[in-house]
């Protein structure tokens, strides 16, 4: 959901963020819904600045979130709450499991499809009764015998389903066990929220649900940053798809990202995984061997992502040119395989371990913000060489000369044999481009001023390092050079050399070819190898020569209607709220006037309305697949399944594919937790989360006792992230001057700690020391049987860089991770804390 | 101390009565930056002003022509000495003409600074008086005629410090201005008579010179009264740490009251009954001692002001409620 | 705050306080605590926006919701980064961190200079962008040839190096995200490729 | 300027986008705080510092909250004050509550006891109704530094003047809002013509006052608590929902000014008594 339309949410749900001093702007928003009369609830660990300016403060336990979210949707679906009009119709409520499923509440904590030796689940059991259906997500593909024949059955037939719901195996009544046992009692003794507050949240969001009402989600990295993230964030979508505010005005999930256009990175994604537009990057161990096998498995049979092949092929072609061919698979056989999990996490661990040689870091700051800083900073010693690139001296850039191995007598720096290379970066306003803001808005900016003296934009370094790799390899004749070689690399430049966005914004949009005509929607992108599009999904952001809507900068007036169509270019084809079909009811009527956004025109015999519709335009309300016929793509799903990505075009409650730790969000604790799972003895984390315990990386056991405490990290809105950008600003450096830990009052007392006092702060990988603020914004929380478990914080921006400085908090965490997405779990360990300083401190 | 906010009135559902509460104890209002420069000031142009009222006293005498003469160059040198040292004590000391940019009535440092302006004028034109009067007429009618003024000016450059130190937020220069101004202005003519006791006593008017013994003895009874209802005011108001503890009560005790007013008291005494050497020595210690404690009072009333505007339960405690007085735009 | 003049003469003086003398004013009836007091300065006052010889849309650099800026400049240097009242999102308003883009943008930390960390160098050499640049491509290069895998044993289709890493991407602009994507996993075969979105 | 994508309409004012105002001379302007809508995210701090090129104070680390700026000050014109209340509450009223959070600021205050104070002139009321400190005048006398009320005038130690905040004098000369109120995110800061601020602040007040907020109240308004012992109105005013002291505030200031009355005539009754007593001693007979 565009974040203008939270001003016309009825209830506003914020957790796993501390928005009001991570997005204040987009909490502005929040605001104006609170002036219109909505109800403001946070939930978190602390009390921030966001919970005072809540109407409700559900304190939860850091790293219990799925426990707090699963018992609201118990709450919903055992008081009868949920949205009938919306649910059945728009969700797989109905859809009927294969019959060798079992949930956790059967089988001690594990799903079935558990392999105990791989550490991992096989999804074989999660899938709907007799049809294998592929993942929406990047990777269609899933490890199951026949998989690409098996999913061929979603063209014959709609999957099995009962709409009475009185099935035993249909999603309802499997999710109404699963959920069963999150009962507000379970809640409280989970997460320490008081099961009175617990419920006031429950009955908000039920009172903010129906036709004329809709609730939002906003969450941030709160969520992600656990081992079981993915499902945290699963859990709110099931309760927002349950309620009915999905697709719909004011209603919906909000994803606050944290990076200016983490959004278009992901979208264009510098990941391991993703080739741009969320194409999965071959995998050399996976059927992806040539490029007719690639495409047979990684096409849907139905919904939207049929059009795969499209996509992919016109990606190979904006890659190579006319060096894509039919002889090297349009370029497929060129790429390079992924052999397992790249991702940062496994990172840290090959430049520890020899594997990477040399590393690239662009407007990154990974010594502060990398999980494990020490093993971080271990990695960059062992590198050959490094390259970092940003606007001042990061503590990255810098740790050969200031970090904790030299500080801590380890090392010293001509031990060190890394070769660093520092290269100023030039700022947004220095150079022209375009950023994908964190509700999928591409905005282009000018360049205005020139950086200072030798800073360059990443354009230009990308740019003129593929030149002079290519004019190094322009006569070689090796196999392994033909990419570097056959990469289509002509980008013009301005009199100082420096690269024209908006020709490489053309290339990413997508042109025909040979004739580069610019394509105008991603419609018109074809398999054939006619078309390139260096990321299919913006494709339309530049639709005719001369334009590139991402400069268009006309808002609505306060006439409305304020979907703002002509302020920036949001992918896909410039649809504000995505699945906004769910805005109408299955007759495609709006579900109530103060809550239009699209509706069928019987008339015109098209969807309308304020926003750029997100479904064939003129599919009727009414229209069914014919069966007989095969129907491929969007031809296979109803005039009433709004979520075209899904196979199935309804939202995925359960899921089939594409998850690693079950097909239902379940809690698990942290790995690092003093307290013990209460749903399964015996079983405390996540199972299926990857973890890479050696030497450099000890995990403590769950409630190890040398670690009573819960950690968990936050951000301030006086800094940013990684911190560079603002701790080398004065006047944000001297909002928040130095690193500290909240300390909640009663553990402070216990210690004889007081605010800005030193204290010591420990993991198994390590301790920092730093001052404390002491506080009743932190409670402690009565978990089993009331023993009180305390829980500290760290603003993890600090380093020994730029103005505003303190002791690493990565230090402490840990890398383990999410086994969906790789993100780690920074958000919930466990800590030991003491009054002092660190003994070893020189000077 | 608890106080309830009578004016104007709190919601019902706020916590009526103040119970000290402070932010983080941090300070409300702000200390000058006036140091012993403006102390210096105060005294040297309290005394030269007081100067000027006797001097104009002496003129109308038969034989007061020294007095006269030697008050007059006092209150020359006190207003050319006083603000060359105030000067010193502004940030942009270069700007200080612009001291007379306006005539600012609110503003008693403006006042102060006009009326330090015709005084110095007036001062140097009795000076006149002062240096050539034996030998030209002219010079002896003209300071006769700014005698006058030059007097009138006096008696305000007296008192007129302790309206500007009175007209601030800090609570315990504000909290009784009328005490305030008559412990000023008597310090301010004791502190004069003595230094023109000691004049008349090097200048062989011993007769004189115990006249402005009596006086200067007279005045610091008055600062006396004046300085216990100052205190009255201060412990009413619960200010009295300020005045009590660190170097303002060190100057306020030892210096004011025991230098100022018990070290002459004791020193005439002995010396009127024991007569002879220390008949001498004793009343020019006991002068000295009445204008060394008088600038102690009143440097110590400063540096009290100065250390109470950064007690912020001072600043809440003497704002719970509005003082009387109409609106003045 | 504005920088300090050159020291004046006493006559200029003079003429200075006697033009701008309150007094008079204050004859003439204007009030003392308003027009009669205005000084010069104050009279000539206006926002240094409005000497901008240039004037350009932004995007805020820091989160991602998006705030749109507009960067005053004047002489090729910025003079000021405020919020543009015309976007949705932000209206004219931004966050401290939003607020603070003029001074990220003239930081007294910012270099301007490559600068070089020869193995077990104990400081930073300046160096020269081209010699950099070219050192780079060297050491990329080199490390590649070391280590690049066309084809796994089993005959497997890999064309891949493990021993290049890149990080970072979420502060960089969709285009250049997109030519690192290119050239680092389409042209050099690289497969450590991460940004931020995982942090 | 380039093209027409920026700026105000021609002959436009920024400031009726931003603020729904026109800034004309011969009106009053000023600020209404609106605490209960204030996150605390000091980007007033930060956009005033920025606008007004004004120097860090680097405090460090206070421990009181995350209150590191401490104070008003020369360098400083926009301060967030905090302070933990209540933070262990789960059910709240409607908008900020139990972690009290105010951007304080000169009140620019009617009479201003600070512009009352100064002898050159430097302190001033424009055009606005602002009153500013006109830095080519100031000497650095400091003695609107402890006139004021609310410890808002500081010198500044390296060019020896008085500074607070000009309400953003030279940006309402060109129909700019002053650069704390354009930044806020949630409009806790609000710019405007006084009256008109004072319309919507009591509104305001009734406002929140039926949603639940009963402690809401103004500070600074004519007869309203701040405004008090002379002091008519302040300029930049406040909605607040608990005791002033808790936001640093005085409740019932005085205009120092009035003062000055007294003293006088006390001092100079004492100085004519004593005179008399000096002609009854005979002083200057030989």
């Amino acid at each position: 959901m565009p974040q203008w339309d939270l001003a016309r949410s009825d209830c506003i749900l914020v957790m796993g963020s501390n928005m009001a001093e991570n997005h204040p702007i987009a909490f502005r928003f929040a605001v104006q819904a609170k002036q219109r009369g909505a109800t403001i609830i946070h939930a978190d660990p602390r009390f921030t600045r966001t919970s005072a300016l809540a109407d409700i403060y559900a304190p939860v336990r850091a790293g219990s979130d799925i426990a707090f979210l699963g018992g609201l949707i118990r709450h919903v679906l055992e008081n009868d709450h949920w949205f009938r009009d919306y649910a059945l119709p728009y969700t797989n409520l109905s859809a009927i499991i294969g019959p060798d499923y079992k949930g956790p509440e059967e089988l001690a904590g594990y799903f079935s499809g558990w392999n105990e030796e791989g550490r991992r689940y096989s999804p074989e059991s999660w899938q709907y009764d007799g049809v294998v259906v592929p993942s929406s997500l990047a990777e269609a593909y899933v490890e199951i015998e026949g998989f690409a024949e098996a999913m061929q059955r979603l063209h014959e037939a709609p999957v099995p389903q009962d709409p009475t719901l009185q099935h035993p195996r249909c999603v309802y009544q499997v999710m109404r066990r699963h959920y069963a046992r999150y009962t507000p009692e379970m809640v409280e003794r989970v997460t320490g929220c008081p099961r009175d507050v617990f419920l006031k949240v429950a009955e908000a969001l039920v009172r903010n649900s129906g036709r004329e009402r809709t609730g939002a989600i906003c969450y941030a990295v709160g969520w992600n940053h656990h081992t079981k993230g993915a499902q945290v964030i699963r859990a709110g979508a099931i309760l927002m798809a349950l309620l009915g505010n999905v697709g719909r005005p004011g209603g919906g999930l909000l994803a606050l990202r944290g990076h200016t256009s983490i959004q278009g990175s992901t979208d264009i994604a510098t990941l391991y995984d993703l080739l741009p537009g969320y194409l999965p990057q071959p995998h050399a161990f996976r059927p992806h061997d040539t490029l007719e096998r690639y495409l047979e498995v990684e096409t849907n049979p139905t919904g939207w992502w049929n059009n795969f092949p499209d996509y992919y092929v016109s990606l190979l072609r904006a890659f190579y040119g006319a060096r894509a061919t039919p002889a090297n698979g349009m370029g497929h056989d060129l790429l390079p395989r992924i052999t397992g999990n790249h991702s940062q996490l496994p990172m840290t661990v090959a430049m520890d371990t020899g594997v990477i040689k040399g590393l690239f870091v662009m407007g990154q700051n990974p010594v502060v913000g990398g999980s494990n800083s020490r093993l971080v900073q271990r990695g960059l010693a062992r590198l050959e060489w490094l390259v970092v690139r940003d606007v001042a001296e990061t503590d990255t850039a810098t740790f050969w000369r200031d970090g904790h191995l030299v500080r801590d007598g380890e090392l010293r720096p001509e031990d060190i044999q890394t070769e660093v290379f520092l290269m100023p970066a030039a700022l947004s306003g220095e150079k022209a481009g375009s950023f994908t803001n964190t509700h999928r808005l591409l905005q282009w900016h000018e360049k205005v001023v020139d950086a200072p003296g030798d800073s360059r934009s990443e354009l230009w370094f990308t740019c003129h390092l593929g030149r002079r790799l290519q004019a190094m390899h322009a006569d070689s004749a090796r196999e392994e050079d033909a990419a570097i070689r056959a990469l289509d690399w002509d980008y013009p430049v301005d009199a100082e050399g420096e690269p024209d966005a908006e020709a490489v914004l053309r290339e990413i949009n997508g042109y025909t070819w040979p004739e580069r005509a610019p394509v105008s929607a991603f419609k018109d992108l074809k398999r054939d190898g006619s078309t390139a599009s260096g990321c299919w999904i913006y494709a339309g952001v530049c639709p005719e020569p001369g334009r590139n809507r991402a400069r268009e900068r006309k808002a609505d007036g306060p006439g409305g209607p304020g979907t703002h169509l002509s302020w920036g270019y949001a992918w896909p084809d410039n649809r504000r709220t995505l699945n906004n079909r769910a805005s109408a009811d299955p007759q495609g009527r709006p579900w109530s006037d103060r809550k239009r956004l699209v509706w069928w025109d019987e008339a015109a015999g098209r969807w309308v309305g304020t926003d750029a519709v997100d479904f064939v335009p003129t599919k009727r309300p009414d229209y069914e697949p014919d069966w007989s016929r095969r129907p491929a793509g969007m031809d296979a799903l109803s005039g009433t399944q709004p979520f075209i990505m899904i196979p199935d075009g309804v939202a995925a409650l359960f899921v089939p594919s594409g998850l690693k730790d079950g097909p239902l969000p379940e809690h698990y604790e942290p790995t690092e937790t003093p307290v013990k799972n209460a749903f399964h003895p015996g079983l405390d984390g996540s199972p299926a989360a990857p973890r890479w315990v050696y030497d450099h990386n000890p995990i403590a056991p769950p409630g190890d006792p040398r670690f009573p405490h819960v950690l968990t990290t936050f951000r301030l809105t006086e800094h940013h992230s990684g911190g560079t950008p603002t701790r080398i600003v004065p006047t944000t450096a001297e909002l928040q001057p130095e690193g500290f830990c909240e300390i909640p009052t009663e553990l402070a007392a216990a210690l004889g700690i007081h605010s800005t006092d030193w204290v010591v702060l420990s993991t198994p990988r390590g301790e920092i020391e730093t001052r404390a603020l002491v506080t009743e914004r932190l409670r402690p929380f009565a978990v089993e049987g009331g023993r009180p478990v305390h829980q500290l914080a760290l603003p993890w921006h600090y380093g020994w860089a730029g103005l505003a400085t303190g002791d690493i908090a990565n230090v402490l965490t840990a890398v383990v991770g999410d086994p969906n997405t790789g993100m780690h779990e920074n958000k919930a360990l466990a800590c030991a804390l003491r009054p002092g300083r660190l003994a070893r401190r020189r000077g | 101390m608890s106080v309830t906010i009578r004016h104007p009135a709190l919601p019902p559902g706020v916590q009526q009565e103040w119970r000290g509460e402070t932010y983080h104890g941090r300070p409300v209002t702000k200390a000058s930056s006036f140091d012993w420069k403006v102390s210096f000031y105060i005294v040297t142009l309290g005394i030269a002003g007081a100067a000027q009222v006797i001097a104009a006293l002496a003129r109308t005498q038969h034989g007061g022509a020294g007095l006269a003469r030697r008050a007059r160059l006092l209150a020359l040198g006190g207003s050319i000495v006083g603000p060359l040292v105030l000067i010193r004590h502004l940030k942009t000391p270069r700007r200080w003409y612009n001291m007379l940019r306006i005539l600012r009535p609110t503003s008693p440092m403006s006042l102060g600074s006009w009326l330090l302006a015709g005084f110095g004028g007036l001062s140097g034109l009795t000076a006149l008086g002062a240096v050539f009067g034996r030998r030209s007429r002219l010079a002896r009618r003209v300071a006769d005629a700014a005698q006058g003024p030059a007097a009138v000016a006096g008696a305000g450059m007296g008192i007129y410090t302790a309206g500007l130190l009175a007209s601030t937020s800090s609570p315990v220069w504000a909290a009784a201005p009328a005490p305030l101004a008559a412990q000023f202005g008597a310090a301010s003519m004791a502190g004069a008579a003595s230094a023109l006791a000691l004049a008349q006593r090097a200048a062989g008017e011993t007769a004189s010179a115990r006249r402005l013994e009596t006086l200067a003895m007279l005045a610091t009874g008055v600062e006396l009264l004046a300085s216990r209802a100052t205190e009255r005011a201060w412990a009413a108001k619960g200010l009295e740490r300020s005045i009590t503890s660190g170097a303002p009560a060190v100057l306020n005790t030892l210096g004011g009251k025991a230098v100022g007013v018990a070290l002459p008291i004791a020193a005439h005494g002995i010396g009127r009954a024991a007569g002879g050497r220390a008949g001498a020595l004793l009343p020019e210690l006991a002068s000295l001692a009445v204008i060394l404690g008088g600038a102690a009072m009143r440097h110590a009333v400063l540096l009290a002001g100065n250390d109470s505007a950064c007690r912020p339960e001072h600043v809440f405690r003497t704002t719970q409620a509005a003082r009387p007085g109409g609106v003045r735009r | 705050m504005p920088g300090r003049r050159p020291r004046r003469t006493i006559p200029d003086r003079a003429a200075h306080f006697l033009r701008d003398w309150s007094v008079p004013r204050q004859l003439r009836g204007l009030p003392e605590k308003g027009r009669a007091a205005e000084s010069e300065q104050s009279r000539s006052l206006r926002p240094r926006l409005e000497g901008a010889d240039r004037v350009g849309t932004s995007i805020c650099p820091y989160c991602a919701v998006g705030c749109a800026q507009l960067i005053y400049a004047r002489d090729g240097r910025p003079i000021a980064v405020e919020g543009d009242p015309k976007s949705p999102i932000n209206q004219g308003t931004l966050c401290p961190k939003g607020a603070a883009t003029f001074g990220l943008m003239v930081s007294p930390e910012r270099i301007d200079r490559c600068l070089h960390r020869a193995p077990g160098a104990t400081g930073w050499r300046e160096v020269e962008l081209d010699w950099a640049m070219e050192r780079i491509a060297q050491l990329t290069k080199r490390t590649r040839d070391e280590s690049f895998v066309t084809r796994l044993p089993d005959g497997t289709r890999v064309n891949h190096t493990l021993a290049i890493g890149s990080m970072g991407g979420a502060t960089l602009d969709n285009e250049e995200n997109y030519l690192i994507k290119k050239l680092f996993s389409a042209g050099l075969g690289m497969v450590f490729i991460e940004n931020q979105a995982r942090v | 300027m380039d093209g027409g994508l920026v700026g105000p309409a021609p002959g436009g004012q920024e400031a009726e986008l931003t603020a729904g105002t026109r800034i004309e001379p011969g009106r009053s302007y000023g600020f209404f705080t609106d605490t209960t809508l204030c996150i605390g995210c000091k980007a007033c701090e930060v956009a005033c510092k920025e606008w007004n090129n004004l120097p860090a104070d680097n405090l460090g680390l206070t421990g009181h909250s995350y209150d590191n700026t401490g104070r008003l000050g020369a360098h400083t014109w926009r301060h967030v004050t905090f302070l933990e209340t209540g933070t262990r509450a789960t059910e709240m009223p409607p908008y900020q509550s139990n972690w009290l959070m105010m951007s304080d600021v000169c009140k620019h205050c009617d009479p201003a006891p600070c512009l009352e104070a100064c002898p050159t002139g430097a302190l001033f009321r424009t055009e606005f109704d602002t009153v500013v400190v006109q830095q080519d005048i100031c000497n650095g006398c400091g003695y609107c530094v402890p006139a004021c009320p609310f410890g808002v005038v500081e010198l500044a130690p390296e060019d020896g003047k008085a500074h607070k905040c000009t309400l953003c004098y030279d940006r309402l000369k060109g129909g700019l809002e002053p650069a704390c109120a354009k930044a806020c995110p949630t409009d806790s800061i609000q710019f405007g013509v006084v009256e008109e601020l004072v319309e919507r602040a009591e509104a305001r007040v009734g406002t929140l006052r039926e949603q639940g907020q009963a402690d809401a109240y103004l500070y600074g308004t004519p007869g309203a608590p701040g405004a008090t012992g002379g002091l008519r109105r302040l300029n930049a005013f406040f909605l607040l929902t608990d005791r002033p002291e808790r936001y640093n505030l005085p409740p019932a200031p005085s205009r120092p000014a009035r003062n000055a009355r007294p003293a006088f005539l006390s001092g100079l009754a004492t100085m004519a008594g004593l005179a008399l007593a000096a002609v009854a001693i005979g002083v200057g007979r030989r």
